[in-house]
């Protein structure tokens, strides 16, 4: 089956983050594939490359980012939440005249189109709520 | 491909946190992309609803005249969960918009008729 | 047959409660997160809860908060590809938080 | 980048929307049009002022379909069609029109 997720909650805040991330990787290890995981309100943060977390915990971002990379996973971080929240790629940065981007590799940013369109292509799409 | 029944399902009172306004988003996206769309409003959710909504002093968007334009982006299926209009003692005139009401034996049936739901 | 997906411990949402009233008999409902603490069979919301089919709660869960000796009665203990295959049989997916 | 008018600056982003909305005004309107190489005629004023209407009564920045049903409702159904748009905003007249007429960014859809 081809899975996409919706992830609400911020990273290092919610436990959510995490759970969507196990999930995914059991979707994974059982076979089905992931079309899109789209990051909205609080999710958008998962894609936010300067994330310095100590040594002993999870990098999240990094993590999406190794995961998506591995299995040609579409991560998707909502542009109307992202911007307003300060998760930004290059293009944007230049749009709105600011001087640094911080998008996580692998991410990119995109309107909610994508969300629909991921609703569209998908068996299933399991939110995770923050 | 055949269009996936599309369910989302309002349960957060408006403003306190952002989710209410982004579920109106999703909704408005969906229908731009002339996607079936049906949104059920449930427990604290109905507060949405309410006309008569003043956000300047708060300094955010009113949630009430976004789903005043729901008409205008062809969202017509809106449904309210009649017990929680019951129990917040609110009556069809408090709304913005017009919405369907069902009861509480009603609403899993509904819901199960769905290919997806999207909840906020 | 719809499967419910609740996260918030019952004593603090409202989601458990109203996720029980959409309920219908064949539907399940998997308790993760926080949402295992109501899986107790001594938790106040055991009455909702036990003797009902189709309930179950993420292992993972149960053991990080230290409830893994604890009574969880007639609720199905699962692991993550379980809960993978749970989405699989069931639609529409809801999330309660 | 910015806009001056009677000595005034009055900013934009890159694309000519406004950064205040607070800054629009009919002059406004005309310059924002002529860096677009549109003349603005009463054809244009009465979508302009439909849209400055839109967004009073819903807060939002129409897309298209809105847009033309809204002008049905408010205007002639012989103006709610794209072509007619078009014409008088070419390119994508609901953003291009939003920006004359002094309204957010619409929300990237795709």
């Amino acid at each position: 089956m081809q899975f996409s997720l919706l992830i609400l909650g911020s990273p290092y805040s919610s436990q959510s983050v995490g759970t969507a991330h196990r999930f995914a990787e059991a979707t994974l290890e059982s076979g089905h594939s992931l079309y899109r995981i789209f990051f909205y309100h609080d999710g958008v943060y998962c894609g936010n490359q300067l994330s310095c977390p100590p040594q002993d915990e999870p990098n999240i971002p990094a993590q999406w980012s190794a995961l998506a990379a591995q299995h040609d996973i579409d991560l998707v971080v909502c542009i109307a939440s992202a911007l307003k929240r300060g998760v930004i790629d290059s293009d944007e940065a230049e749009r709105y005249e600011q001087s640094a981007a911080n998008l996580a590799a692998n991410f990119s940013i995109s309107g909610l189109g994508q969300l629909i369109d991921a609703n569209i292509h998908s068996d299933r799409v399991i939110t995770f709520g923050p | 491909m055949a269009p996936k029944r599309t369910l989302i399902v309002c349960r957060k009172p408006p403003y306190g946190n952002a989710l209410a306004r982004e579920a109106l988003d999703v909704a408005l996206t969906a229908a731009v992309f002339e996607q079936p769309l049906a949104m059920l409003f449930i427990g604290d959710g109905v507060w949405q609803l309410l006309d008569q909504q003043d956000s300047a002093g708060i300094k955010q968007k009113n949630h009430s005249k976004v789903i005043s334009a729901f008409p205008l982006y062809e969202l017509t299926e809106l449904y309210i969960d009649a017990d929680a209009m019951q129990q917040r003692q609110l009556s069809h005139d408090h709304f913005v918009v017009a919405v369907k009401p069902l009861a509480a034996d009603e609403l899993g049936d509904f819901i199960a008729r769905f290919d997806t739901v999207l909840s906020f | 047959m719809t499967l419910h997906i609740v996260n918030k411990s019952p004593d603090q949402t409202q989601c458990l409660k109203d996720c029980l009233r959409v309920f219908r008999p064949g539907d399940g409902l998997l308790l993760i997160e926080d949402a295992v603490y109501g899986a107790l069979v001594n938790s106040p919301y055991a009455a909702l809860l036990q003797n009902r089919p189709l309930v179950y709660a993420l292992i993972a869960d149960i053991e990080a908060r230290g409830l893994s000796a604890m009574d969880t009665g007639s609720i199905k203990r699962i692991n993550d590809k379980q809960f993978v295959d749970l989405t699989v049989q069931h639609s529409p997916v809801q999330s309660w938080y | 980048m910015s806009l001056i008018i009677n000595g005034n600056s009055i900013g934009t982003d890159k694309e000519g929307f406004l950064t205040d909305l607070d800054d629009w005004s009919e002059q406004v309107a005309i310059m924002l049009a002529q860096q677009e190489n549109i003349q603005l005629t009463e054809l244009h004023w009465e979508i302009i002022n439909l849209l400055r209407r839109f967004y009073q009564n819903y807060q939002l920045s129409p897309a298209m379909r809105p847009l033309v049903k809204f002008i049905a409702q408010e205007l002639a159904p012989e103006k709610a069609r794209s072509i007619y748009l078009l014409k008088l905003f070419p390119g994508s007249p609901a953003k291009l029109a939003s920006k004359i007429a002094g309204l957010p960014r619409p929300d990237n859809c795709l």
